[in-house]
């Protein structure tokens, strides 16, 4: 049995939720559950990005006490990855939140939150 | 100080900092503000313009880096001119947009940070050389456009906007993945090192990596068919927020696409092919579109899928040098026209196409609307005309002739669209709104302003003549601004300028256009000088027939294929605008515009080939080609025979000449026509007889022309109307002209020049005639007139010599163009075409008799008992085309003379001048002699009858004084026989006149609005399936490329 | 070439015997007729009378101007068309103009008289004259198209449009007469005449019995004289371009009188034998098999005789 | 059903897609040139510990501050969006929640609010910043609300907190223009001693505008949905 | 002949409505005279007389004589005998018998429309007195009271063989210079015009039908 690598696991997992976030999105017809599918896809996301910037066996990208100066280079993972993915944390919690306020604004208007019914500009 | 205010991240940061402050400063000071939002947009507009002259005069461009460490480790931003230039246009755009929006944003902070967050953000996804931080900028973008489709709150916004969020937010969602599998590969996020890095990008990781990141920003330009969610939008934002999507998003995604395109080489087919049936298939289904939101939201995704595919196109063959013109400006063009019309459409609180009705009771919005929609169509002196132009020349050189039919066929479809909506606005109706805010019309107005100045710099940087070449535009324009004045002294300024421009063009001009100079200018200015008989208010019209008199010029001078099509498409224009002043026009211009438009693309094609041959565009140098030869004459030749109106492509004719005003059809048949047949002798002498191919063109040129002129004659004779009877006969007439331009001999040729002459000749003077008749008697049905010749002697005086001008008879002029045709084409060798126009020339009797037995014989109507002639303006010019014609028919060789010395230069001179006589290699000829012995003959039995007159008593009777089997005529209306004059005719030969050709565009125009019904199905407006379309885009795209190893 | 006065002087002889000649073959053609069919008929110079008679009327109406030039344009198409055909062959006496054009000048010409007394048939305002323009016109049209065909052919096989030349290349012997050469276009033409000088099957245009009589209903008196003496010019340069293009011309007057009465009977015997078209059957009768036959003679003058 | 088997195809060839990276996927062993430089550089460059705190503010700060657009402009989004007609006004007022619990919260609500701020402050040297920060806080403004609803917040102070802290930052930002090497450069300030809260050039100050900003917003947003917002 | 006598001014068409006296002549006719030289008139006199065309208008049941006229058998063409279907172009009217009220008023307008010289011939016993019809209410007795009649063709009906008479005593008369029929009716053209409507009650023509 082959050992699969920590980072290919998390970035099958990652693949994973996008999937499911993704038949979220496209199958369910309540606006809120399609939301929910796009944080899972979100989710999904942020997981591949640290699993793409992970360095077999390295450890947090913080130099002090744990993590000397000296050994540092191959000690730690790739901080870019991690520090995208504290970016694309917010960006992604922004966009969901706005989707909530239109959810709410829908519900207000059309007393419905089915996306089937959301059809009122068409061609 | 003044460096710092130059800096060119002051568009992030000062943007930002007074985002974030703005809801701070509201609760204290609005008007602060307010003052404050308004300065630093004007800042934001201003820097990028002074660096875009900055780097225009030579400036190097700008690398910005951040954290004061240098890249690839921070993140760094380019402005360098092409930047430099989007970030202002953008910038520019929101600028006015801002203005325009003025009320929606009055009181709302929040709502003008996001709206100053918004261009920033477009101009961080221009300006960012880092792929991570791009997508941080379209992020931004995203949600501050979600934030202001808010502004507006109603069920379809909402909806629309959530649509949008769902596409937007897949679409960087993949982007993201991208990103990181890029990163991944290449080990940096900046553009620059992964471009040095690119090798790495490759094996099956590459190959997602590319596609997801493609798909990302594919997505973001709405390509079809997973655009619905963006036509939402468009269609149900507030205008000024959808004309900032429209135009300041789509340039920031576009740039994006600019940026990256060296990262995904393999997939720059697949974009090709993106863009392009984006372009069409949202064209074809703009045409079933009858709102004007969503209208305009096909014609922008289809304008930018243009811009991606010209974009595409010439980095694939390395012409970049090409870009700044062709993307620049069809960006600008795109950016100033589309916004403008988001606007105006907002301004006017107009959606339904119907509503527009109407609009031409206000002449100032209606020039707004005309030049938007004109500038949007790719006409000059707009800059979407220069740069399709060189985008055309540039790829056909490219030898990518199909990408050019689709972008041609494209343009036109969306010019059908634009222009039906242009032809609702000149329709009357009732003037629903009150005139919209002068606030909200100036932004409007600068941008019409802005898009004049980027064309006339666009012709600048083609190194033009500029002020020489738009004269046409400027001058109307000028006079534009002296409409006020009354129109007689109007009608008298466009003389004096014409006529000074004449004095000063055709004395230049040598041999052909020498020729023509003289019938264009010289005929023009004879029409003007007719339509001075008009006294009512012409809003507009001396202005657009200075520019279409002056245009004359432009095409006469052409050197170049440029200036040629330049002149062409201002001849265009003007016309299909003179034309939609008549009064009942409206459904017949789109006709009008869209066949005159697919002639000057015909003609575009046709040069853009030429120009792949010889790598040269001037006109000179056509004669150059030889392998296209038969290709670029049968292009050029279907062009001007599409304006010629030939048989087949005539539908747009009879309405046009019919419906325009009385003294503007003259114009549209006598002289306008013969730029047509100018642009056919250009044709044939550069490429005609180069053997080959071009035979076989010129042998169906022949009998296309011949058919022309019986089918023109036949359906002229079935005709009530009077002008459409002379329409149809205009249009056979050139028939013959182009059949005596097809047989490719010295005779042919003087045969060609000598008709059309004649032509201008007979046709202005039937045109004038027709234009008293029609305003004394009010009416255009002929059966309604009768028995005029008592009241209008002079009118009745004039057509009998142009119908006898006209049919061919001797001794008048008409015989000799019909004899020099006649023999060319039997030296030819072509037979059957002689006799067909021997049919032909038969048939035109009919009508001509037609013509004037019921306008002028016959029974007078009761209320017709005292009209009077003409007026003396309108008398003066026939009279003088009478003189003319009378002159050339007692001298036939002071015409025939100079055009045989003309044509001798292009061919060896076969038909032999003795004196007066004239000698073809079958026949001879002696015009003098003829109209001598013809005078002397008539003189013999008209002594007879005056002697005899006085043995007999000549009583005058009147016009009931007739045999009516012993009856007496109990009305005139109905002892006329005038109606349905050729019932027998009809019966015999009527088979061969059914609208077979109007049934052939009919049944184009409804398959191509079935076609955009069957294009149109994806969008079902459902988000959920709009996000699908999302997905199978990107798979698509990457099984379509490449797909799994 | 002579001097103007000595040509014009030519002229005059010849039209006056032309228009002699074809005031007596009318009535020769109408005694022709009244013994098919058992009469005796008039006259033969009972067309002198009548056109003496009219000549004689002492009241006449007059419509306008254009009614009053009609039959001055009718009759001045009759002698210019005379003045463009050259009477006999080879001889300067009877060349009459014929320097100021070829073929297509006489073709076009004809229509001059035509045009002119149709437009002055129309101000008289009757609707009968209008009916027997139109129907005149679109007549002509019709049978224009075999006739052009067979010119076309001819011009085809001679290589000129020179009626001079044409004459002389059917000289030497009855077998070169175009008649012999080119049956098929003599054929064609000749369809065309029966439709140009009106008789019946083709009398359409005055068709006494329906729109009595086309279009000089209106006319009488001095107008009804002049077009007449037209009737007899005009058919007699008719029938000389007939006779120099199909049938080798003349070089003397009895060999003119004899080519151009067997022609002239050709018409009137069809005539005597069939009753009349309607309009629109007549039009498309001379675009069917008289067409064809035409076309099919210009491809047998490129196919056969031109090798 | 034709549109669900649809589905399930783009979902299986993306599948497909993905399958191809994750079996082609090695994992690294060595870290790539620009990371190296972070690693080897950082700490003398930046001074901060936390090399992902260091590239999040200073190496990759104008990406940080684009989110700190985001997220305000989500907050203005949602602001515009729920000003006007937000939740149902009508539901039934909530159910109070228990005294143990409101008592709790006055308690934990100022000590949740600390800690917040002990996370942004100390993010360039352990696990944290101002975005952690910033969110522990707003969860802080998710307890009041859950356990007092009909608490309200002081909206001229979040305005406050949120225009200034942003604005504070993008000034910041200048003079690391105006000072130091570029736009965002954290040696505005001195590095300091390597490893001390007052050290890291800017970072902690950056850090603490994007805590309180984002503290803010947040607490804005939730306020919001919450639906009471005047 | 003095002129002066006929001009008294144009007709007032009285039985016209206003709007239609527009489209009518209103000159009054005005008789013609001999060619000034004697031989010439009396030359012309004899080609009328060998041209006669006949209008070919049956008036009345005499008509039907005229047909035969022109067939193998009896052959009129030989005499310059011809039909003319309009009026302006013939110069013989043979009134075909009795002439009803409705008829003579076609009659008038034809006649009026021929050219001069003209003539009328009446054809049987009723144009003289009525005849069989001499007491209807409409038919007129005696036809000359309302144009210049030339001559008189009596019987009933008179066969073809007296027809032909008539046309050889016609000629006769013509070639005598007597045939001055229109003349006569222009001269008493008002006499004529009473007594024409006197009979015919919807006048709706001009007085004189040019």
């Amino acid at each position: 049995m082959i050992e699969l690598p920590l980072s290919t696991i998390t970035l099958g997992t990652g693949f994973g939720l996008l999937l499911i976030g993704l038949w979220g999105m496209l199958v369910r017809k309540n606006i809120i559950r399609m939301v929910i599918g796009f944080s899972l896809i979100d989710t999904g996301i942020h997981m591949i990005m640290v699993s793409l910037g992970y360095i077999r066996g390295g450890t947090a990208p913080i130099i002090d006490a744990a993590v000397d100066r000296a050994t540092a280079l191959t000690a730690v993972v790739d901080p870019v990855p991690s520090a995208l993915v504290l970016t694309a944390i917010v960006i992604g919690l922004g966009i969901t939140a706005v989707m909530l306020a239109y959810a709410v604004q829908i519900h207000t208007h059309k007393k419905t939150l089915s996306i089937d019914d959301c059809t009122d500009s068409k061609w | 100080m003044v460096e710092a205010l130059g800096n060119p991240l002051n568009l992030i940061i000062v943007a930002l900092g007074v985002g974030f402050l703005l809801p701070l400063i509201e609760r204290s000071s609005p008007a602060l503000s307010r003052g404050l939002f308004n300065l630093t947009i004007i800042y934001q507009a201003v820097l990028p313009l002074l660096w875009l002259l900055w780097l225009v005069n030579g400036a190097a461009a700008q690398q910005i880096q951040t954290a004061g460490i240098a890249p690839p480790f921070s993140i760094n931003l380019r402005l360098g001119l092409e930047e430099a230039f989007f970030v202002a246009g953008v910038n520019l755009a929101s600028l006015l947009g801002a203005w325009y929006l003025g009320g929606l944003l009055r009181g709302r902070a929040a709502a003008m940070s996001v709206f100053l967050i918004l261009s920033m953000g477009v101009d961080g996804m221009i300006m960012t050389r880092d792929l991570f931080n791009l997508f941080i900028f379209i992020e931004i973008t995203a949600i501050a456009t979600y934030g202001l489709l808010s502004l507006e709150r109603n069920a379809a916004t909402l909806t629309a906007g959530f649509k949008y969020i769902i596409a937007t937010s897949l679409a960087s969602t993949f982007f993201l993945l991208g990103v990181m599998l890029f990163y991944y590969l290449t080990g940096t996020l900046n553009i620059d090192g992964m471009r040095e890095q690119i090798a790495q990008v490759q094996g099956p990781l590459g190959m997602v990596a590319m596609s997801l990141l493609v798909a990302g920003v594919v997505i973001e330009l709405k390509p079809y068919p997973a655009n619905g969610w963006g036509l939402d939008v468009y269609e149900s934002a507030p205008t000024g927020i959808a004309a900032m999507v429209s135009v300041g998003v789509s340039a920031g995604a576009l740039f994006a696409l600019y940026k990256i395109l060296p990262l995904i080489e393999p997939f720059l087919p697949a974009l090709v092919v993106v863009a392009g049936t984006t372009f069409l298939a949202s064209n074809i289904i703009g045409l079933k579109q009858n709102k004007v939101r969503r209208l305009l939201g096909y014609s922008s995704i289809a304008q930018v899928s243009l811009l991606a595919l010209a974009m595409v196109l010439l980095t694939q063959l390395h012409r970049e040098d090409a870009m700044p013109l062709v993307i620049g400006g069809l960006f600008l063009n795109h950016l100033l026209a589309k916004a403008g019309l988001f606007w105006l459409s907002g301004a006017l609180q107009r959606n339904a196409v119907e509503d527009w009705r109407g609009l031409r009771a206000n002449p100032l919005l209606l020039a707004i609307l005309g030049l938007l929609l004109a500038a949007l169509a790719g006409l000059p002196p707009f800059p979407g005309f220069w740069a399709k132009w060189e985008l055309v020349m540039q790829l056909s050189a490219g030898g990518m002739v199909s990408w050019v039919a689709l972008i041609l066929v494209g343009s036109l479809l969306e010019a059908v669209y634009l222009f039906r909506w242009f032809g609702r606005a000149m329709s009357p109706g009732v003037q629903l709104t009150p005139a919209p805010a002068v606030a909200q019309l100036l932004p409007i107005v600068l941008a019409v302003l802005g898009l004049l100045a980027a064309g006339h710099y666009a012709a600048d940087s083609l190194g033009l003549d500029t002020l020489w070449v738009l004269l046409p535009a400027y001058a109307g324009i000028a006079l534009v601004s002296i409409d006020g004045l009354p129109t007689r002294p109007k009608g008298l300024i466009t003389l004096a300028i014409v006529a000074y421009y004449a004095y000063r063009v055709v004395p230049v001009l040598e041999g052909l256009t020498g020729l023509f100079g003289l019938m264009l200018l010289g005929g023009g200015l004879l029409m003007t000088a007719a339509g001075l008989y008009r006294g009512d208010t012409r809003r507009g019209y001396y202005a657009l027939l200075t520019m279409l008199l002056l245009s004359f010029g432009g095409l006469l001078q052409a050197d170049t294929s440029l200036e040629f099509f330049l002149a062409w498409e201002f001849l265009t224009v003007s016309s299909y605008l003179l034309l939609c002043m008549g009064r009942d026009a409206a459904p017949y211009t789109l006709a009008y515009l869209i066949f005159s438009l697919a002639a000057a693309f015909l003609l575009l094609a046709g040069f853009g080939l030429a120009y792949a041959e010889t790598q040269s565009i001037a006109l000179a140098d056509l004669a150059n080609v030889k392998d296209g030869a038969a290709a670029v004459l049968g292009l050029l030749l279907l062009g001007f025979l599409t304006k010629a109106g030939a048989l087949g492509v005539h539908v747009w004719l009879p309405g046009a000449y019919a419906e325009a005003d009385d003294d503007f059809s003259a114009m549209l048949a006598a002289v306008l026509g013969k730029a047509a047949v100018f642009g056919l002798f250009l044709s044939v002498i550069s490429l005609g007889l180069k053997g080959g191919g071009s035979d076989v063109v010129m042998y169906l040129l022949s009998w296309i022309g011949l058919l022309t002129a019986f089918f023109g004659a036949l359906m002229a004779i079935f005709q009530e109307d009077l002008k459409k009877m002379l329409a149809y006969s205009s249009m056979g007439q050139v028939g013959y002209m182009v059949a005596a331009l097809a047989t490719g001999s010295h005779l042919g040729w003087v045969a060609a020049g000598y008709l059309a002459v004649n032509h201008l000749l007979f046709k202005g003077l039937l045109f004038l005639v027709a234009a008293g008749i029609i305003l004394r008697v009010g009416q255009r049905e002929m059966y309604k007139m009768g028995g005029l010749i008592h009241n209008m002697p002079v009118s009745f005086f004039g057509m009998l010599i142009a119908i006898i001008a006209l049919s061919g008879v001797p001794p008048l002029t008409g015989f000799g163009g019909k004899w020099l045709m006649l023999n060319a084409l039997l030296e030819k060798g072509w037979y059957w075409q002689t006799g067909l126009a021997f049919f032909a020339s038969a048939v035109a009797f009919l009508y001509l008799f037609r013509m004037i037995h019921t306008v002028f014989l016959g029974q007078r109507k009761r209320i017709h008992k005292d009209l009077r002639d003409a007026p003396l303006a309108l008398l003066i010019p026939q009279l003088l085309l009478v003189f003319v014609i009378l002159a050339l028919s007692v001298q036939p060789n002071w015409l025939v003379n100079p055009i045989a010395a003309i044509m001798a230069s292009h061919l060896p001179q076969t038909l032999v001048m003795h004196g007066s006589l004239m000698q073809s290699g079958l026949g001879y000829w002696d015009g003098f002699l003829v109209i001598n012995v013809v005078g002397a003959v008539f003189m013999v039995p008209l002594l007879m009858l005056l002697v005899l007159s006085r043995f007999m008593r000549v009583q005058r009777v009147k016009q009931f004084n007739i045999v009516f089997a012993a009856e007496r005529p109990e009305s005139p209306e109905t002892t006329h026989y005038a109606y349905d004059f050729y019932s027998f005719y009809d019966r015999a030969l009527g088979f061969l006149v059914l609208p077979r050709a109007t049934a052939f565009w009919n049944g184009v125009a409804e398959w191509s609005h079935s076609m955009g019904t069957g294009l149109r199905i994806f969008y079902t407006g459902n988000g959920q399936t709009y996000a699908l379309y999302i997905l199978l885009y990107v798979v698509t795209l990457y099984f379509a490329v490449g797909g799994p190893s | 070439m002579q001097d103007w006065p000595v040509r014009i002087g030519y002229f005059l002889i010849n039209l006056t015997i032309v228009g002699l000649y074809g005031m007596l073959l009318s009535g020769i053609v109408a005694r022709t007729l009244a013994k098919v069919q058992g009469r005796i008929g008039i006259p033969v110079y009972q067309p002198f009378i009548d056109l003496l008679k009219n000549l004689g009327k002492r009241t006449a109406v007059s419509h306008g101007a254009m009614f009053y030039l009609g039959p001055v344009f009718r009759l001045a198409g009759g002698i210019g068309t005379l003045a463009f055909v050259p009477v006999l062959y080879g001889s300067e006496m009877f060349s009459n103009f014929n320097s100021a054009g070829d073929l297509l000048l006489a073709m076009y010409f004809m229509f001059f008289g035509q045009l002119g007394m149709a437009i002055g048939a129309g101000e008289s305002g009757h609707p009968f004259s209008a009916i027997g323009v139109a129907r005149g016109l679109g007549q002509m049209t019709a049978y224009e198209v075999p006739f052009a065909l067979a010119i076309i052919a001819i011009v085809v096989q001679y290589g000129s449009l020179s009626i001079n030349d044409i004459v002389a290349a059917q000289q030497g012997g009855i077998l070169n007469w175009t008649l012999f050469t080119n049956p098929l276009a003599v054929i064609a033409a000749m369809i065309a005449f029966l439709g140009m000088t009106g008789y019946s099957p083709f009398d359409v245009t005055m068709a006494p019995n329906e729109i009595p009589i086309g279009p000089p209903t209106e006319y009488h008196s001095s107008y009804l004289a002049m077009m007449t003496m037209n009737r007899a010019v005009f058919a007699g340069a008719k029938l000389i371009l007939f006779m120099d293009l199909f049938f080798g011309g003349a070089t003397n007057l009895v060999e003119l009188v004899i080519k151009t009465w067997a022609i002239y009977m050709v018409a009137v015997v069809v005539g005597a034998a069939f009753p009349r078209f309607r309009v629109d059957q007549s039009i498309r009768f001379f675009l069917r098999y008289p067409t064809l036959i035409g076309i099919a003679a210009i491809g047998y003058t490129q196919a056969v005789l031109l090798p | 059903m034709a549109k669900r088997l649809l589905i399930v195809l783009a979902l299986f060839l993306l599948a497909m897609m993905f399958w191809e990276v994750a079996a082609n996927y090695t994992e690294r062993t060595a870290l790539t040139p620009i990371a190296t430089h972070y690693v080897a550089q950082g700490p003398d460059e930046v001074g901060a510990p936390n090399l992902v705190t260091a590239v999040v503010v200073t190496y990759r700060g104008l990406d940080t501050l684009g989110e700190v657009t985001v997220l305000f402009l989500s907050a203005v989004a949602v602001g515009l969006l729920l000003t006007m007609g937000g939740l149902d006004q009508k539901a039934e007022p909530p159910t109070p929640a228990s005294e143990i619990v409101e008592t709790a919260v006055q308690y934990l609500f100022p000590i949740v609010l600390l800690f917040g701020a002990y996370i942004f402050v100390n993010g360039h040297l352990s696990p944290g910043g101002g975005f952690q920060g910033g969110a522990v806080i707003a969860s802080a403004t998710l307890l009041l609300f859950l356990a007092l609803p009909r608490s309200k917040l002081r909206h001229a102070l979040l305005i406050i907190t949120e225009s200034l802290s942003g604005f504070g930052y993008v000034l910041v930002g200048v003079l690391g223009l105006v000072l130091a090497g570029g736009f965002l450069d954290n040696r505005v300030l001195p590095l300091g001693d390597y490893g001390r809260l007052f050290s890291a050039g800017a970072i902690p100050v950056i850090y603490t505008f994007i805590g309180l900003k984002v503290g803010a917003e947040l607490s804005a947003v939730l306020e919001r949905f919450k639906g009471e917002a005047s | 002949m003095d002129t002066q006598k006929y001009a008294l001014g144009p007709l007032l068409n009285e039985g016209l409505s206003a709007e239609d006296r527009d489209l009518f002549s209103d000159a009054r006719p005005v008789p013609y005279e001999p060619y000034p030289v004697a031989v010439v008139e009396k030359f012309v006199n004899w080609v009328r007389a060998n041209s006669l065309w006949l209008l070919a208008f049956g008036t009345g049941c005499g008509a039907v004589e005229l047909n035969p006229l022109m067939t193998a058998r009896f052959d009129a063409y030989r005499m310059g005998v011809q039909m003319r279907p309009t009026p302006r172009q013939s110069s013989v009217f043979i009134i075909g018998g009795y002439a009803s009220v409705k008829t003579l008023k076609r009659i008038i307008r034809s006649y009026e429309q021929m050219q001069g010289p003209k003539f009328v011939v009446c054809l049987g016993i009723c144009p003289i007195n009525g005849g069989m019809y001499w007491d209807s209410y409409n038919t007129v007795n005696k036809f000359d009271e309302y144009l210049p009649v030339d001559l008189y063709i009596t019987g009933c009906m008179p066969r073809p063989e007296v027809l032909m008479a008539g046309v050889l005593e016609l000629k006769k008369k013509i070639m005598e210079g007597r045939a001055d029929g229109a003349n006569r009716y222009v001269e008493n053209f008002d006499w004529y015009k009473a007594n024409q409507k006197r009979v015919i009650k919807d006048w709706n023509m001009p007085d004189y039908n040019w």
